[in-house]
């Protein structure tokens, strides 16, 4: 990729607060050239931070940065760029009108005499398409692509910029099983090549077996780099959490016998959806898997009603949906965690409180008015029970880590009490720890009587929690497969190649 | 009128003293613009012998009327994510309506009669925006010019008049009041009052910033987000039906061509005071605080008595200073 | 009951001794418009000559702004005698009435305040009317324009109105006094749906749509300035123009015969005579109520035609 | 004007057929406004034998030139995430330089002066508004009364005009040229012409869609958005300037209070036309399709001898019309 040799990094010192609270503390780090460095630590530990500082998106307010041995003083995103810096953020960084070529170059279109010329930044990306097994259409808005492939763009872009240092935050948190292998493939390939790579992953398996070394963030500071042959997964939690635990998933309860049927759906169509019928029984967790794009997202927006299907009945309780909206479907028990919780999931701008209280504001009034006192209570309840860590409830959700946000997400939906929980992504950007409760809080609503409907892109996820997996392939159920089915007979049938499993 | 919701303790007793820190500085943060009114207050003060009298309190209380009821309509609009360039054309149309009516039962019952027209012309601009799904901006535009022509054909372009035996009582907003403050200080104060806690402490108000900061979240979280949106430009006329009636009253009259323009210098007064264009924040408070700054602005110049030839430089200036100010202080401690 | 009105009888004004220096607030339409900076001239220079001294109140053209200025001025009690020249002649009733209960001398000047275009008389009780009402100045137009017909065309004649703002109230007043009187005098036809506005822009392009719709008008009215955008259009082209106001421009073009006439009152005359009726009133004298501008300061009724106009020079420039 | 970047073959293989439909349909959902616009045309027409004249054609272009001026660079600014709210003040200051110094020099150097007074103001807002954070709308609102003040001050509240020998030659925007079509006319379809080409083809006008896109991600991705702002306010500077020369040259004078709120019915064409207000989305050729439509229902009502009291009525159902058929058709497709 890059001409010119990957420069040693040394972080001296480096320490950010915001309006008093300290979220990075005396970091002092040494990555060498062409290594893959992994940092892991909780939701909050201060990653991200810390990658933002190195890609100049914000000024740390002490320390210093060497490249090489010699101190350089990144005040901008252009300074890094300027040093071969190049950051993929955990939010994204894609101008969603324009089109997916104009993303990938963005500011680094070429050009002759100032006029564009897409031809020559077209097979620039044909190139890069080669590299990477991407493919993308490059004349489409990036705004109309599902976030897996957004992801693959900013990569892209990362790319074309022939960085020297690619910092990449959480880069997998929204890719499939098979899409994670060839990224991992990726970075080892342009690690071997000499491109340096900070990867900041909430997957340790993932960090293990690509990093060369680890880095362990704890409330802003660091506990300890190491060798990642010399360490394991239950070592970096016990670093990251700073105590033992379990992170095991738990096993849901057998679904009772004669458990009723609570959500079905029958000849669901839309665009891409095309005839899903499912069923789900009370105290029963669906797990839907297939790749990116083969509407599974679209299959739970058109349970909830976020879309109109054009053909087809959702039932709850035996009970077809009077209209096919959300309010309707929450009217009968229905809550949905979205799959994007900067798009459709939050207020960013509002309060932690606020976007946690939101679907649930008619519960807790008298008359027009907001109980206040209830509603606190009912907050720091549920916050405390999904571990929100939040300096302070009031302030905007956008200050969050992103696996804080991502739990205030759940904790908003939890808040309804609902019989019918579709999820999409349930764990996308959250540590393990986090990801453990999460897991057991589901499989908890499950055991409790609550049907659950579970899209993940982490196979080994899905399969630990659902009672059942159904495949969809593009826009097709093409398999059901009970639990215990191993991931390669799933990944199989989501490539269409039925010869490895039986549908039950 | 009443203040934003005050952050109440925190429910992690994390570490409390960074904490309480951030919070002061929190606060702070938000009333940088206050900070600028009371700096121009005062420089007022000291300058003129006039300013701090209680006649001419009074009158600037009556004087920022109705554009601070204007500027709280656009604000609760501009929360919710949308613009209302009708205001000024609703304020003209249900003023009219609200002297005709008068003229075949009563004052007041015409009086009434402006407030519902508001309340259904507001229906119609948001009907027509939310139906259309056409942006607020040029629907509201074209709407607008609808409600102007529309007024124009009801009164043949001429000016309107209450009968000669209510010209009188027509006057009624004029009158001095409570404290010496006219009837229109003190239905604006209470209006806007009544607003204000509806925008911060009800589930409508809370919608209102939901779907303003993100409007597919909002529906995602099953909030009709039409609705909401209608209900904002209800409320927005509404108070434009207000300031034109304080407007009718004053002048004796109503004509199609009233307050025109008055809709950007209230979405003016709206931003000055801090609320976002963006929407999903701002706060009624902030309406006022902008319209009083623009009224005190003028004011100021009217008693110091300075050659008008400078006062639109300064006026700028001084607008500039004061947002100026209040985006320093936000960035400062962000 | 409206405690408004007790005071309001309280307010009576004392007079002024002749050696007090007197100020006097010129509430104009804006400075930055030459036909008020006529009338400006006309109240400074009197002023000046009679022991007071004159500001000029900015409103911008702005109806709220002048209110709240006027307003203003009452709590400031600077002022001893204003000189209202409204822009929004309804919306200034109310603050009028404060000032007249202040005990200061209100002159209106040039436009009515309160609500009826077709009377000279005071609308607020109190003030001292000097005006030109809108429908007089609409029936002079009209006079005019028939005169007018008669040089370009000798059968049936096709007249264009030019509205200023469309459907001001003040304007409306103005348009349909002239459509009457226009139509009263034997006009073949009147069209009247154009705006021309008030600047050589808005008058363009309201010539440039008339000439495609209507190519055979014979005589074009409208205000000194959209004429001046609207003449260049007409050249070569039997047609004569009728302008509104007493411009520079205006003469000039009367002057050469490129317009039949224009309304010319004489600005600066209207504004000494403004600051004369009230610096009389507050030193005690009696002036009279209300005086017709026209009558009162030109022997030609404001008809400014070629021959009237003849060695005159017009107080303002477009 | 030049239409936008059309799209190339895919460099995917993938179905083609289907591709190729979606690209149509594409297509047709961006001109939704031009349809609109034809229609009309064609009502036009069809009601009037004057309409579909040459003579009334290059009339239409020459009323257009001021509105498309500004239009474009209000459409400028508005993709860069900005509003120039000080269009018309800017407009009336440079001509009143590009008067004055041409009393002093010649016509043409007041001309050229005029311009780059445009963009020096262009470069003043754009600066204030950068440096100070303060949102564009507030911010270049304040800036707009600093100009028009400094209007009122430089001339003393009079017109200003050239020198009577130059006084034939500054009309040269009105005279016919090319085509038999204003100079005016000419000078507005080439800088529009050389701005669209500028905003579609370029690398600056990339920037200027990611920064009204997603100003963090352009900054993430290295660009100066705070430069690439200053530069759309110069551009709209430029634009305003040639606007006020072409109103000068036809009112033979200058004065400080031309074209008031005028940046407000450009912002309108803009967002008639079909530009989002949000920014990031948009295009010249957009602006003048919002600026033709508006002259046109003026110029079509003018034809047919419609009552003016009816006029806004329908001028404000048209243009919903319009946007609305244009969102609708970009609905449908999507
Ligand atoms: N703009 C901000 N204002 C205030 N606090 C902030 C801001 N940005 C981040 N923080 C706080 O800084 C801390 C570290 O955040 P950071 O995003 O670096 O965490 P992270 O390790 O990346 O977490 P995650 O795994 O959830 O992404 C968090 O407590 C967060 O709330
Ligand atoms: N590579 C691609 N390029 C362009 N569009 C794609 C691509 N992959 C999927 N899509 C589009 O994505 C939409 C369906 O995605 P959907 O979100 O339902 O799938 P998903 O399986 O949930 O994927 P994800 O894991 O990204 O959420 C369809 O509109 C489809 O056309
Ligand atoms: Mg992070
Ligand atoms: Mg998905």
């Amino acid at each position: 990729m890059s001409t010119q040799k990957a420069p040693s990094i040394a972080v001296r010192g480096v320490g950010k607060s915001y309006s008093g609270v300290t979220v990075l503390h005396d970091i002092d780090l040494d990555i060498a050239p062409g290594e893959v460095h992994g940092l892991v630590g909780e939701n909050g530990a201060g990653k991200s931070t810390l990658l933002k500082i190195l890609g100049g998106a914000i000024k740390a307010d002490a320390g210093t940065l060497s490249f090489d041995g010699e101190q350089v003083s990144i005040g901008s995103p252009r300074d890094a760029i300027g040093h071969g810096i190049s950051l993929i953020s955990q939010e994204g960084a894609l101008v969603p009108a324009l089109s997916v070529l104009d993303n990938v170059f963005l500011a680094r279109w070429s050009h002759r005499g100032g006029l564009v010329s897409a031809r020559a930044d077209r097979k620039r990306l044909t190139g890069l398409l080669e590299t990477t097994g991407f493919s993308v259409d490059p004349d489409v808005r990036v705004d109309t692509l599902p976030i897996g492939v957004q992801q693959q763009v900013e990569i892209l872009r990362a790319l074309a910029r022939g960085a020297r240092v690619i910092a990449m935050d959480e880069p997998t948190a929204v890719l499939a099983e098979h899409e994670k292998e060839n990224l991992l493939a990726l970075i080892r390939r342009l690690a071997a090549s000499g491109t340096t790579i900070i990867l900041v992953s909430h997957f340790l398996e993932e960090v293990l077996s690509v990093a060369d070394r680890i880095t362990v963030l704890r409330d802003g500071a660091l506990i300890r780099t190491g060798p990642a042959a010399e360490t394991s997964p239950r070592a970096l939690v016990g670093h990251m959490v700073g105590r033992e635990i379990d992170v095991l998933y738990p096993d849901p309860r057998p679904v009772p016998d004669g458990s009723p049927v609570v959500l079905a759906a029958r000849g669901l169509r839309r665009g891409l959806v095309d005839g899903v019928d499912l069923e789900v029984r009370s105290g029963e967790i669906l797990g839907i898997a297939g790749l990116v794009g083969s509407g599974r997202t679209e299959t739970l927006r058109l349970l909830f009603g976020a879309d109109r299907p054009t053909a087809g009945v959702v039932e709850v309780d035996g009970v077809a949906l009077t209209s096919n909206t959300p309010r309707a479907a929450m009217a009968a028990g229905v809550a949905m965690v979205p799959e994007s919780r900067k798009e459709q999931g939050l207020v960013m701008q509002r309060s932690v409180a606020e976007n946690v209280a939101l679907s649930s504001l008619s519960g807790r009034r008298s008359g027009p008015f907001v109980k206040r006192p209830a509603e606190k209570t009912a907050v720091g309840e549920i916050s405390k029970s999904v571990d929100i860590r939040a300096a302070n409830p009031e302030s905007p959700i956008e200050t969050l880590s992103g696996g804080n946000q991502q739990k205030a997400l759940f904790a908003k939906w939890l808040l309804r009490d609902p019989k019918v929980l579709l999820i999409d992504e349930p764990t996308r950007g959250v540590d393990v720890a986090a990801k453990t409760q999460i897991h057991h809080l589901i499989t908890g609503l499950a055991a409790d009587g609550m049907a659950v409907v579970c899209v993940s892109s982490e196979i080994e996820e899905l399969l630990a929690l659902s009672h059942r997996v159904l495949v969809l392939r593009h826009g097709r159920p093409v398999g059901e497969y009970p639990r215990g089915t191993t991931p390669e007979v799933v990944v199989a049938a989501a490539f269409g190649d039925h010869s490895q499993g039986e549908t039950s | 009128m009443s203040v934003d919701t005050t952050p109440q303790a925190p429910a992690t007793p994390s570490p409390a003293a960074a904490n309480n820190m951030s919070r002061l500085a929190f606060r702070m943060r938000d009333y940088g613009i206050v900070a600028a009114l009371v700096i121009i207050v005062i420089a007022l003060s000291l300058s003129t012998d006039t300013f701090l009298t209680s006649g001419n309190l009074v009158n600037l209380l009556d004087q920022t009327a109705v554009l601070g009821l204007l500027a709280t309509g656009a604000t609760i609009c501009i929360i919710s994510g949308v613009f209302d360039l009708t205001a000024s054309a609703t304020l003209a149309l249900s003023a009219i309506v609200g002297v005709q009516v008068g003229r075949v039962t009563d004052v007041y019952v015409g009086f009434a009669a402006a407030v519902l027209a508001g309340a259904l012309l507001g229906f119609i601009t948001g009907t027509v925006v939310v139906r259309s799904g056409v942006n607020s901006f040029v629907g509201t535009l074209a709407t607008s010019l609808v409600y102007r022509g529309l007024a124009v054909m009801v009164t043949g372009g001429a000016i309107v008049y209450p009968l000669t035996q209510y010209a009188e009582s027509f006057g009624v907003l004029t009158w001095p009041s409570l404290f010496g403050l006219t009837s229109a200080t003190i239905m604006f104060v209470v209006v806007v009052a009544v607003l204000a806690v509806i925008v911060s402490r009800t589930t409508f108000g809370r919608r209102l910033y939901a779907v303003g900061g993100n409007a597919e979240a909002a529906r995602l979280s099953g909030i009709r987000v039409g609705s909401i949106h209608v209900t904002a430009f209800m409320i927005s006329g509404v108070c434009s039906a207000l300031a034109g009636l304080i407007l009718a009253s004053r002048a004796g009259s109503a004509q199609s061509t009233m307050a025109t323009g008055m809709e950007l210098t209230a979405i003016a007064a709206a931003v000055v005071g801090g609320t976002s264009i963006l929407g999903g924040e701002g706060a009624v408070w902030r309406a006022i605080v902008g319209a009083l700054l623009l009224t005190l602005i003028g004011n100021g110049f009217n008693l110091l008595g300075w050659d008008t030839i400078y006062q639109q430089v300064l006026q700028g200036l001084l607008i500039l200073f004061a947002v100026t100010m209040d985006r320093w202080l936000r960035k400062r401690t962000r | 009951s409206n405690p408004n009105k007790d005071d309001a009888a309280g307010g009576a004004a004392t007079a002024a001794p002749a050696d007090k220096k007197l100020s006097i607030g010129f509430f104009g339409f804006a400075k930055a418009n030459s036909f008020a900076q006529a009338t400006w001239a006309g109240v400074q220079e009197y002023a000046n000559a009679n022991n007071a001294e004159a500001t000029f109140l900015d409103s911008n053209f702005d109806g709220p702004t002048q209110v709240n200025q006027l307003q203003d001025a009452v709590t400031s009690k600077r002022y001893d005698v204003v000189i209202v020249q409204a822009n929004d002649g309804t919306a200034m009733v109310n603050p009028v009435k404060q000032a007249v209960a202040a005990g200061i001398t209100v002159v209106v000047e040039f436009t009515p305040v309160g609500g009826k275009y077709d009377t000279i008389e005071p609308q607020v009780p109190g003030t001292v009317n000097i005006i030109d009402p809108p429908t007089v100045n609409g029936d002079g137009l009209a006079k005019m324009a028939l005169e007018g017909c008669k040089t370009v065309t000798d059968g049936a004649c096709k007249v264009a109105y030019f509205q200023g703002f469309a459907n001001y109230p003040l304007d409306t007043a103005r348009t349909e006094a002239a459509i009457k009187a226009l139509k009263a005098g034997g006009a073949a036809e009147v069209i009247s749906n154009f705006v021309g506005g008030y600047t050589p822009d808005s008058g363009r392009g309201a010539m440039q749509n008339l000439l495609q719709a209507h190519p055979d008008v014979n005589v074009v009215i409208g205000s000194s300035q959209a004429l001046q955008g609207a003449t260049p259009l007409a050249a070569g082209k039997k047609i004569t123009f009728v302008g509104n106001g007493g411009s520079t421009q205006a003469y000039d073009f009367v002057a050469k015969g490129t317009w039949f006439g224009t309304y010319a009152m004489p600005e600066k005359a209207q504004g000494a005579k403004a600051a004369e009726l009230g610096i009389k009133k507050a030193r005690g004298e009696t002036v009279p109520e209300a005086t017709d501008a026209c009558s009162t300061l030109t022997d030609y009724a404001c008809l400014g035609t070629k021959d009237k106009l003849a060695g005159k020079t017009a107080d303002y420039s477009d």
